[in-house]
């Protein structure tokens, strides 16, 4: 086990658990920790992959912006019968509807995408090539050169996501929302 | 003139715009807008008859469609064959139009039915017209629409709206065929021309069995329209629309739509003389079947229905014995005479208000115009030298016996008996002997005049028709073709058979009744006059078929329908109901559950490209 | 600086299987709707960890487009997360709940 | 860089922009012109995409490309939007909602769409995609106070969001197998791929990216969303995501799979080919038990998506351009359908089958109008779906795949059954003691009128629009 190996074992131990944990928390509240979690373990997969510069934007946008969207649906929600989700171990085992069929989806796609892998592994490369020096700067050139469409196309998503989610929780003239 | 041919079809349907728009204003005065403009249809397809006569003919087409390097071309084409169908069908319809002025008086869907009529002309005048069978058959399936609703035009009655939706699924199904047909044969010869489809096909030199199955499918769009067997169940329920409907369209002018397309596509067939064989088969077994079921009907209406699928099978099978021009000349014939008998029969319904043959009888004194004229059209029907059927049944069967397949000549002779007994007697049950229903007899009163006219102008040609048309009509169609075979002793033999039905009917209706129920307890009649009142048991075969391919409407089941909840809506196919509503229980309304079947989806294609793909 | 020396591609690739099929699991058995949304954004982490990591081991003409790639997911999944928080908002506020399996007034 | 391509799809933006900005200054009683604004903004880009040269090369870095296929596409979705505005105007005035907020959002839809049919990158087809997923999301919750509203907009969200996941999921693969994210480098490395020992992970993504737009198009079994997001989507959102979202799933289909998977066509085709009888038939029967307009007409779309199926599986330019018409055929007649049903619920909200009972004889127009559109879904001739039936079984049969021919026409038969009891139920059964005549405002006039004159138009003289679909599908299938 060289380095790079037992930083990705880590890696990949902390967000393949944390996103267990999303998926069986009880608690609502734990849940989005660990979803936090799993985020910063991509983080770190992004970083030991050399892509700097994802590595920063997976932190700042999931990590720092869409879990404090989520926390404030969690509040604005106001922790409404949240409670139902707080089904152990036994329900994972035993209900149809919150584990045992879920489960098996999960699990038989994962079979078929990992049989899939392991019958093309001779195929796949052993080790990265030379990576860029500075990602951030292809990434920026690939932005605003070959990707100059759909960057602008994005802003313009962005733009109607905005519009959309204050259309629609705004409150009008008074009345309880 | 023929440069005009289009204006034939073009003014019924210039009537029906003014119906549309005019029609609820103009009161029953509705009914003038079609007459008027199939008044000048007929005079113009008679001058169009007259110059066709001479040696002239058209065949016009403009470019409507090109597709790729394809081109589909649109147009209109007069010959011998279209000419007299334009003469025949406008001027029936002509005449049960002012018929239906008087029938259908007072009636609260007065404009409506005028104006379905109308259309029904336009679409039919439209498909005998046609050079090509791409507006051959948008007609054909506008002609499938107005008989739908016209069937069910009293449609507060649920049976007749079942009526009109089983004649238009039963007559889908041949549609199925021959829309494969014409897209098999235009993907061989990208040509939908009815001139050019015979040479087209038979320069490629294809296998025999493609070319049977071509003629095949679109013989099978034939059997739907012409309701041969056995997909003639729809025939006899569509007597559930009002009688002129019953006379226009299913006896004189669409159900013969099936024959006249077999005669248009002729040249296909003749490339196919496995397929040809059939069509005469299929023919002789629909000449035959009907007129058993046509001896045991107490409805005056059914033995009609099932005696004009007897005479379509006739045709069909003149067809497949080669006989072209007599399968055409007895459709020419047959439209007369069974619209007289329709418009006959309308007439007694009219004045005596019921159906059932057993509730008349004796209706003579009170209805001489009519009985004398139902006479005029059963002694035609029935081939009695010298009116119209005689000749035009000779010609088929003298054909038949000249044919291979001698079969087909039995199978007629054997019909032409029976029809000769049926008609007479339902002539005996409902004219003549004692009055059986004291109030029918009260109540019964000739017919006005604007209902008899028709009737009188209609049975001239019925009597007549035969024996001056047809020598030109023979030389009009097929100017080379040899003289008939001589059938010696068996060219009688129809005759003599038919002379027989006739005494046959009068010795056992005319006589005391006692002998009748005698002769239905005996042995040898029984089985064979119980197989014929449950039709053949084609209506349960036709349910069970149905039911099977989950296609037909759930009420076509008949007898089972009776046993199947009404729940079970509006009558589509009860399997596809029941898929449906497996598929309609999947929708439970909650996101994950459609999540996890797509997810389910997902894996089984996932696993299977796999499998497949190695 | 550490990098994936000697790791194979496969190795990543069967985390990011693995993290998919556990958001979707996730997305499946959460009857809270708000944690079905993040279920599905396990899901485009999941993508993402297969873009980078194709970006890392393919040739370099070619890295740039599959880190553009997770970029515009990014940029979308944040997008998608925004409109589908306003909408558990407005139906915690009009139906008292926000558990899918609650919310089923369509249906048939 | 230069942007001079995508001038329609900044027209479009910048309306949607435009109106969103102008919506606080104006007052309510003036919001109908929002929709002239937006209208005039829909014409200008129609124009300005006509006058866009049409070469089938590549511009802006290769994202894009202005082909025949690109040039049909925008002016459908333009046209589709335009008719949308309206049969909306009223429809929102009434339910005293902001137009101008709904028209930005609209706007912002179909630029998504008409990016998509420009694209020939997965990237950018990919966000103009979620551009007007995100877009329809929210405007199917537009009438959020309304619990139909909201709860489809949740449905179609979680849905939606989770097709999009598996769809990237197989696009991600195809860039890890071929290094390239432009669609026709795609349908070389993907072949390639195939030989070189990663087959079973091309039939991975192959098969993500066909379940994905399967979901897009509501294709069964990948449909059951579809119904409940329509049903209770404001009825003018209703007919824009039947026409345009539904649209451009098979832009995305054509574009990505037709031609960036076509090499592989021989094992996708038969799978294309399942689906498509699979959904006609799943739409059809399921049709027969509704007893609610809009959820009917969802199932009748989803039978309606099985047979332009038929044109993709048989993967021919025939089919193509025969898929292509038949799409065509089908705006009009279902914004037909749609503008008649949004003129009618302007005041009465009902969407009961049993609503319509004597519209006949309350108002003819309308009533002929929709009984026109359902023949036309039926396939009765002299109406455009008859035309494109025709086209569709003519493909299949030159395919060599007759029994998909079949299929269309033994399911237009069943179909026959739930069309005929609107018809019925219009013309036949009385009208309620209080429906009184209907009165139409003449912008739901207009549409009503645009859309008849289209459904007659392709029944009766289809040469032209054959004509382009064929100019448009040619650089489909390589």
């Amino acid at each position: 086990m060289n380095g790079p190996m037992v930083a990705f074992a880590c890696l990949a131990g902390l967000t393949l658990y944390s996103a267990w944990r999303v998926a069986t928390a009880p608690q609502v509240t734990h849940a989005a920790l660990f979803l936090a979690a799993t985020f910063a373990g991509v983080a770190g997969l992004f970083f030991l992959l050399q892509a700097d510069f994802l590595a920063a934007v997976q932190l700042l946008l999931y990590a720092g912006a869409v879990m404090t969207v989520v926390i404030f649906a969690i509040m604005l929600s106001e922790m409404r019968e949240v409670e139902s989700d707080a089904r152990g171990w036994r329900s994972l085992l035993l209900s149809p509807r919150l584990g045992i069929v879920p489960l098996v989806g999960g699990v038989g796609l994962a079979a078929i995408l990992l049989s899939a892998y392991h019958r093309a592994a001779p195929s796949w490369p052993l080790s990265p090539l030379p990576a860029a020096p500075d990602s951030t700067r292809f990434i920026a050139h690939a932005l605003f050169h070959a990707y100059a469409l759909p960057f602008e196309v994005a802003s313009v998503l962005l733009l109607a996501a905005m519009i959309g989610a204050i259309i629609l929780t705004r409150t009008e003239g008074g009345a309880k929302g | 003139m023929l440069a005009w041919a289009p204006l034939v079809p073009a003014l019924p349907l210039a009537a029906y715009v003014l119906h549309l728009i005019f029609g609820r204003r103009a009161g029953e005065r509705t009914a003038l807008f079609g007459i008027v403009a199939l008044a000048l249809s007929t005079l113009l397809s008679l001058a169009i008859l007259v110059q066709v006569a001479h040696g002239a003919a058209i065949d016009r087409s403009v470019p409507w469609l090109r597709i790729g390097g394809l081109q589909v071309r649109m147009g209109f084409a007069v010959g011998p064959l279209e000419a007299v169908m334009l003469a025949m069908v406008s001027f029936i319809s002509c005449f049960i139009e002012v018929y239906s002025m008087g029938y259908m008086h007072g009636d609260r869907r007065y404009n409506r039915f005028f104006s379905n009529v109308t259309l029904f002309v336009a679409a039919m005048l439209t498909a005998v017209i046609a050079n090509n069978l791409l507006l051959f058959f948008a007609a054909w399936e506008v002609m499938g629409l107005c008989s739908y609703l016209l069937i069910g035009h009293w449609f507060e009655d649920p049976a007749n709206c079942r009526a009109a939706t089983k004649a238009f699924m039963v007559t889908r199904i041949g549609d199925v065929g021959l829309l494969l047909g014409i897209w098999w044969a235009f993907s061989l010869t990208h040509t939908f021309s009815f001139a050019a489809l015979p040479g087209a096909l038979g320069a490629m030199h294809l296998p025999a069995a493609t070319l049977d199955a071509i003629a095949l499918l679109i013989f099978l769009g034939a059997v739907g329209k012409s309701a041969q067997v056995p997909l003639q169940i729809w025939l006899p329920d569509a007597m559930a629309g009002p009688t002129p409907i019953s006379a226009l369209i299913h006896a004189a002018t669409m159900v013969a739509a099936g024959v006249f397309l077999v005669a248009r596509t002729y040249g296909i067939f003749l490339l196919a003389p496995a397929a040809l064989h059939w069509v005469g088969i299929v023919g002789g077994i629909s000449a035959f079947i009907p007129a058993t079921i046509a001896c045991v009907q107490t409805d005056i209406k059914k033995v009609l229905a099932y005696s004009t699928i007897s005479q379509l099978g006739y045709m069909m099978l003149a067809m497949g014995v080669g006989a072209f021009e007599a399968g055409i000349f007895h459709l020419l014939t047959h439209a007369f005479f069974k619209a007289l008998l329709f418009l006959a029969a309308g007439s007694v319904i009219h004045a005596a208000g019921t159906q059932n043959m057993h509730e008349m009888g004796g209706l003579w004194r009170k209805l001489r115009t009519t009985g004398a004229t139902f006479v005029v059209g059963t002694l035609a029907l029935a081939a009695i030298p010298p009116f119209s059927g005689f000749w035009s049944k000779d010609a088929i069967l003298r054909a038949a016996w000249a044919s291979p397949d001698r079969a087909l000549y039995w199978l007629g002779t054997i019909a032409a008996g029976l029809t000769a007994y049926y008609m007479t007697r339902a002539v005996v049950l409902t004219f003549f002997g004692r009055p059986r229903d004291a109030h029918v007899q009260e109540h019964a009163h000739e017919s006005p005049a604007v209902m008899l006219v028709p009737l009188v102008v209609l049975s001239v040609p019925a009597a007549l028709l035969g024996w001056v048309v047809d020598r030109p009509l023979r030389q009009l169609l097929t100017p080379h073709a040899p003289a008939a075979a001589a059938a010696g002793v068996y060219g009688f033999l129809p005759l003599l058979l038919s002379l027989a039905g006739v005494a046959v009917g009068l010795a056992l209706y005319l006589g005391p009744l006692a002998r009748r129920e005698a002769l239905l307890r005996s042995p040898l009649v029984r089985p064979v006059y119980g197989l014929c009142k449950r039709l053949w048991f084609f209506d349960d075969l036709g349910a069970v078929v149905m039911y099977a391919v989950g296609l037909g409407p759930s009420y076509v089941i008949g007898a089972f329908d009776r046993y199947v909840v009404d729940g079970v809506v509006n009558g589509i196919g009860w399997l596809a109901m029941a898929f449906g509503r497996l598929w309609r229980k999947l929708s439970t309304g909650n996101v994950q559950a459609y999540m996890l079947t797509m997810v389910v989806a997902l894996a089984i294609g996932l696993v299977a490209l796999q499998a497949m793909g190695g | 600086m550490i990098a994936a020396q000697g790791i194979p591609l496969v190795a990543f690739l069967a985390v990011a299987a693995v993290l998919f099929c556990i958001g979707l699991f996730a997305a499946l058995r959460r009857a809270n709707a708000i944690m079905v949304l993040m279920g599905i954004e396990l899901m485009l982490n999941a993508v993402n960890i297969n873009l980078v990591a194709f970006s890392r081991y393919s040739a370099p003409a070619d890295a740039a487009r599959g880190q553009a790639f997770a970029l515009f997911v990014l940029a979308v999944a944040a997008a998608e997360a925004a409109v589908g928080l306003a909408l558990v908002i407005i139906v915690s506020r009009r139906r008292n709940t926000i558990e899918v399996d609650k919310i089923d007034t369509l249906r048939g | 860089m230069n942007f001079g391509a995508v001038w329609p799809e900044i027209v479009v933006s910048g309306v949607g922009t435009l109106l969103v900005a102008l919506d606080p200054f104006v007052s309510a009683a003036r919001q109908r012109w929002f929709g002239y604004v937006c209208l005039a903004g829909l014409l200008l880009a129609g124009l300005l995409t006509l006058g866009e040269p049409v070469g089938g090369g590549s511009v802006l870095g290769g994202m894009v490309t202005l082909d025949g296929f690109s040039m049909l596409f925008r002016l459908i979705f333009l046209a589709a939007a335009a008719l949308v505005v309206l049969l909306s105007l009223d429809f929102i005035l009434q339910r005293g909602k902001d137009l101008g907020e709904f028209l930005s959002l609209l706007c912002f839809a179909t630029t998504g769409a008409m990016v998509m049919a420009i694209s020939r990158d997965v990237v950018s087809l990919y966000v103009g995609l979620e551009l007007l997923s995100i877009s329809s999301y929210v405007l199917a919750a537009f009438l959020r106070d309304e619990s139909g509203s909201h709860e489809a907009g949740l449905k179609y969200l979680l849905n939606g969001a989770l097709a999009s996941a598996i769809l990237l999921f197989g696009l991600s693969l195809t860039y890890g197998l071929t290094g390239q994210t432009s669609i026709p480098a795609l349908t070389h490395g993907l072949a390639s791929a195939l030989h070189t020992g990663y087959a079973p992970v091309v039939w991975l993504a192959v098969g993500m990216v066909l379940a994905a737009l399967a979901f897009k198009i509501a294709a069964a079994p990948f449909h059951l969303w579809a119904p409940d997001a329509y049903e209770g989507a404001p009825t003018p959102v209703t007919g824009y995501l039947m026409v345009v979202a539904e649209t451009a799933g098979f832009v995305a289909l054509l574009r990505i799979v037709d031609t960036g998977m076509g090499p592989l066509a021989a094992h996708w085709g038969p799978w294309l080919a399942g689906l498509a009888i699979f959904t006609m038939t799943v739409g059809n029967v399921t049709a027969l038990w509704q007893r609610n307009i809009k959820r009917m007409l969802a199932y009748s779309s989803i039978a309606q998506v099985g047979y332009v199926l038929v044109g993709l599986a048989v993967a021919t330019p025939g089919g193509v351009s025969a898929a292509i018409f038949y799409l065509v055929a089908y705006l009009f007649t279902t914004l037909g359908a749609f503008a008649v049903i949004a003129a009618l619920s302007v005041r009465d909200p009902g969407d009961a089958i049993t609503d319509y009972a004597g519209l006949g004889r309350r108002s003819p127009a309308l009533a002929v109008v929709l009984t026109v559109c359902l023949a036309s879904y039926v396939g009765i001739p002299a109406t455009a779906g008859f035309m494109g039936k025709l086209a569709l079984i003519g493909a299949a049969v030159h395919g060599g795949m007759a029994w998909l021919a079949v299929g269309i026409a033994v399911n237009s038969a069943i179909s026959i059954g739930y069309y005929w009891t609107v018809a019925r139920t219009m013309w036949v059964d009385p009208a309620p003691a209080d429906g009184g005549a209907v009165a139409v405002s003449p912008a739901g006039a207009t549409s009503v009128a645009l859309t008849l004159v289209g459904v007659v138009f392709l029944g009766i003289l289809p040469q032209a629009f054959f004509w382009l679909s064929h100019w448009a599908g040619a650089g489909i299938l390589r």
